[in-house]
């Protein structure tokens, strides 16, 4: 029996609605031992920025209680870079990509759109307001719905392609922030980014991240996350992405019934590097076994 | 290449102070394995607490059967402790860049407490690579209960003792008993312990114009690249570019000339 | 040797820095067979209205990853029945007890604190003005700086004791609301309450909680609440009392050095009913094996 | 009285389709316990997933060992099943009211699959406090491998069997059993199943004029009125005061008429 697992969002079709999520994934080549790239709905590579950036001190990372803090600090080799040392094994390798991109001032933001705008091979942008791990930057933009929405309406101008603006759930309303970028002519929106955290270690008295505030991840913010995308897919028109703590395909299929029209795996792919091609298949199963034929069928239909 | 295989448990005891030995069978990773490489193994099954998996160093990797050696610091390794035989756990490697072996007039293998961990396979190798070459062994602790494995260790090459409190070998550092030895002639140095004890050793090494290769260790979350997490700064060296290392990937096995200028 | 475990609120000496929290105690007298009440720091009680009130329908509450989801709808018996009924077990068990208010009007505020001015037995009040379980009423007051203060305000005015104001996580930026609180006269914030959060369940394609949405608490919350009693600390004169998480020793020495004066054990009384007990005990050692003559040496003692 | 007792675990082996039974010396707790109260089990140990203890019936309580019977449903009752001889296992309870027992005609027990747990004790307590009195236990489910723990419940008092599928006792629901009862004269039901089934045998009860005690199930966090989680709704008592009770303490056993109208 035929099923069809696509999605859209925007003018692009996925082949299914399985993407890993940004600086959760490298740019993708680590992970040829166990995942057919090309089989995914798309990857989204670590955030890229204008100029390369060293990234934050050690330690950088900590588990917590069914979750992880990273204060990574947005570590990344730059446009220049990433243009031409993995766009190629990307290309090569047939995945579909997302680049995720960060700036800390508006013109930044305008600039990176541009550089990228004729590069091929990208499938779209993935516009990162939210980081919590950089004191500048990141944070201004996504928890100010003026701001969220000119960084969405400088990128749309300078980009062919589908615009994707990642929000921060550090936030009091998140609906807010989200019907101001859909205002700005995003194309679609992602979410959850990470919650700031932060851990101690009693014995040394010391933070357990040397930027003492970081970005926590995994199963334990899911029902934040699953609350959001669920509020926000009830709010605007155009496709959510969920994210936030997704291990397995009840997971998934949480989100999509909350309301996403595509999903991220992050954090879960540190647990097992496979996780999202087993999900693919997973999904196309489920689809089947549920009786639905098409993966449409599923979004927003948590019964209240 | 790298696996992620589910090897079955063959035994898994303690060999010391809150130290643990585990043999596991998992023919496809042990037998890609190469001395001073790891594993990240999954701790607790149908839990996300502990979610993430444990770096471990291979101890030894030998007939498709895989010899990690632990000590107990925290939640995930005493839930480690707690594995049976017979039982299943999931293996992700092997990973990372290992010890260069090359010929050398006298390798010099310097371990302490459960740094010992990737030396044995490093002795076995140099010794089934380079037989007759002269090779050496320097463990040190705070006491000789700290001095882990060593029947294991003497069968592959003389062992050199030393402990803080003098219970065992020398009464010192482990770095006392490598200045002798390195002043009888130039020597390759290969070495993983406590990060003090490494830095120690390597300036010997620079001193005395040693090959030095060190085992570094960081917090780490994918093992494999992909989080950018198992950062070590690079002291001296200012530009951004070159800040940072990655064990992970980069390492864990250093030239220490590369880490410590 | 002697060590000195108080802790003090304002004019309130604490013999201990360890309460409980308001809705996860009971009125106390359910833990009698496993904690000593009187041995406490305080119990704060389940957050009491003006009116009794049913509460939400069931399901309430559903197991989250190392957390939990609650939608009671705030339950309670009313401000008079808690008068008569409750307060008298209360006072002959010896427990210093924090009541927590809550009302859907400045005017519900203003009458709560006024009705328990003169009861007697009465340690502090702690105003509720984050419940997210509720749709109106909580959640308004604690995400906005004017009405939080306001709040404060009434409370402040007709209380003759020490007012603790509870503040809500769901925030853009909770130094704000916590300066604001200050400002109104408050003697103490407590936070976090629940992060809002939601829970399918993929089989049914269902909320797991007739509410939909609920309060998120427990080991899971514990890096985002550690982060805000750390920035606000940072950022007020007046204590913080600090939760979030916390199920044993190591949870409160990191919440002291991120610079709670006390902390208020939650989710975990379900866990181990007597660990509030074994807490003011294990804390008491802490101390001593330390090398620390009194507890204010921990309050802030984080290094950075 | 309740208590906080660490149990030890004597036998924990499964005796039907997913159905295990767990056997636990804990003297303290099984010496207080009465037929139709519940302990708050500690499932998976060091870990914060799952976070929560887990509700059981008290399926037998005598001479210092309390015996449980679950089903495996989900990643708690799984980690249950792990459980082996010798271990510790942390329990809380006895919880909640149970059965109310009296003198009568005719005592009726009803269970569905697994909530046949409550009533063996049950059973054993009617045959020991009022020997002599009519006792008859009423057992249904699917089919005849649902029908669980039949040899210990037969020693106290016989069975009277129906399935739907008629692979044991009589094709039907177990109500039409309750039905042929209660028809030979008046009885005192006690009841614990499905709900659908206890609101069946609640209607016959009351269409009978004979008392009936159901035992309620909700999802818990606390077990011991704490946390005000556990609420079932009244249907038709619409009083904002009575419309809901909590069956952690104001059950789980409830007069019939208490729940549903
Ligand atoms: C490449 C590599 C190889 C290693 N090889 C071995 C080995 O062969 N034998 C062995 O016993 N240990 C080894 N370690 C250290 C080992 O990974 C940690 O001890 C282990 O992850 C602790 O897990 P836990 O859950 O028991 O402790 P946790 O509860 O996670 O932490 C307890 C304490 O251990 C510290 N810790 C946690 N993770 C690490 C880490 N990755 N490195 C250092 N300290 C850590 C924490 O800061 C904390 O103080 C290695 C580490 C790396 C990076
Ligand atoms: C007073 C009382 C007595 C009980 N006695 C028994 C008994 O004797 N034997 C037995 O097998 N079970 C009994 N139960 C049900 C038992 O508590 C649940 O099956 C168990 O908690 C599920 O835990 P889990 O982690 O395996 O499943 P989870 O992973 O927590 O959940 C799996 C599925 O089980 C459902 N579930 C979870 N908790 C409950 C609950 N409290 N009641 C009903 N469904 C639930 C969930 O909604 C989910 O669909 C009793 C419940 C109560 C309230
Ligand atoms: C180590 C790490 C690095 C991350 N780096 C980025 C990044 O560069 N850009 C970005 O938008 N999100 C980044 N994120 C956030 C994730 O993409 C994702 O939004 C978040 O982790 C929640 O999903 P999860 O719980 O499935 O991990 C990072 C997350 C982690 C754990
Ligand atoms: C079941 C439940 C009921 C609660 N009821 C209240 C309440 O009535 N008033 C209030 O201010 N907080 C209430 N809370 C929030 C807790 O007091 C506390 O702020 C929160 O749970 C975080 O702490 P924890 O993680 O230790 O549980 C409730 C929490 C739970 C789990
Ligand atoms: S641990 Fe993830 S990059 Fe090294
Ligand atoms: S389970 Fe907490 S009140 Fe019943």
């Amino acid at each position: 029996m035929a099923v069809d697992t696509s999605v859209k969002i925007g003018s692009w079709q996925l082949a299914n609605p399985i993407m890993t999520a940004s600086g959760t994934f490298g740019y993708g080549e680590e992970f040829t031992p166990f995942v057919d790239l090309s089989s995914l709905g798309a990857i989204v590579v670590k955030g890229i920025s204008l100029r390369p950036r060293p990234g934050n001190p050690p330690p950088r990372v900590v588990e917590t209680a069914s979750g992880m803090l990273n204060a990574i600090g947005l570590q990344n080799v730059g446009v220049e870079r990433f243009i031409a040392e993995k766009m190629p094994m990307i290309r090569q390798l047939g995945a579909h990509v997302v680049v995720n991109i960060l700036g800390d001032s508006l013109e930044e933001y305008r600039e990176l759109a541009a550089r990228l705008a004729d590069v091929e091979g990208i499938a779209a942008l993935e516009v990162n307001i939210s980081c919590p791990n950089v004191k500048k930057g990141g944070v201004a933009f996504g928890t100010d719905p003026l701001m969220a929405a000119r960084v969405a309406g400088v990128v749309v101008k300078e980009s062919s392609r589908p615009v994707i603006v990642k929000l921060s759930p550090n936030v009091t309303d998140i609906v807010l922030i989200a019907r101001a970028v859909e205002e700005a002519g995003a194309t679609a929106l992602s979410l959850i980014n990470t919650l700031m955290g932060m851990a101690i270690d009693s014995r040394t008295g010391r933070p357990k991240l040397a930027n003492i505030i970081g970005g926590l991840s995994g199963p334990a913010i899911k029902p934040v996350a699953l609350r959001m995308v669920y509020q926000v897919a009830s709010a605007v028109k155009i496709p959510v992405i969920g994210m936030g703590g997704i291990t397995n395909l009840e997971d998934v299929i949480e989100f999509m019934m909350a309301g996403a029209t595509a999903v991220q795996i992050g954090t879960a792919n540190f647990i097992n590097p496979a996780v999202s091609g087993e999900l693919v298949k997973g999904f196309r199963d489920y689809l089947l076994e549920s009786g639905r034929t098409s993966a449409s069928e599923l979004i927003g239909s948590v019964r209240l | 290449m790298q696996y992620l295989e589910d090897g079955q448990i063959l035994a898994n005891q303690t060999v010391g102070p809150d130290t643990w030995r585990l043999e596991i069978r998992s023919p496809r990773l042990a037998g890609a394995a190469q001395p001073g490489q790891f594993v990240m193994i999954a701790v607790g099954e149908a839990t996300t607490d502990p979610l993430l998996r444990r770096p471990l160093s291979i101890h030894q990797a030998a007939d498709g059967v895989l010899t990690l050696l632990y000590r107990i610091v925290g939640k995930g390794t005493r839930l480690m402790s707690r594995l049976v035989q017979g039982q299943e756990v999931s293996l992700l490697g092997p990973l990372g860049k290992g010890f260069k072996i090359h010929s050398s007039a006298h390798h010099c293998l310097v371990g302490g407490g459960v740094g010992v961990a990737p030396l044995l396979f490093l002795a076995s190798a140099i010794k089934a690579r380079l037989p007759g070459e002269k090779m050496s062994i320097l463990l040190g602790g705070r006491n000789s209960r700290e001095l882990l494995v060593m029947e294991d260790l003497r069968e592959r090459a003389p062992l050199l003792l030393a402990t803080d409190d003098g219970s065992l070998g020398l009464h010192g550092l482990v770095t006392d008993l490598l200045a002798l030895e390195i002043k009888e002639g130039p020597a390759t140095i290969y070495t993983c312990g406590p990060t003090p004890m490494m830095q120690g050793v390597a300036r010997l090494a620079r001193d005395h114009a040693c090959s030095c290769q060190v085992s570094l260790e960081a917090v780490m979350a994918c093992g494999m690249g992909a989080c950018l997490g198992c950062t070590v700064q690079r002291p001296g060296f200012a530009e951004d570019e070159q800040k940072y290392v990655h064990v992970c990937k980069d390492g864990p096995v250093f030239a220490a000339e590369e880490i410590w200028l």
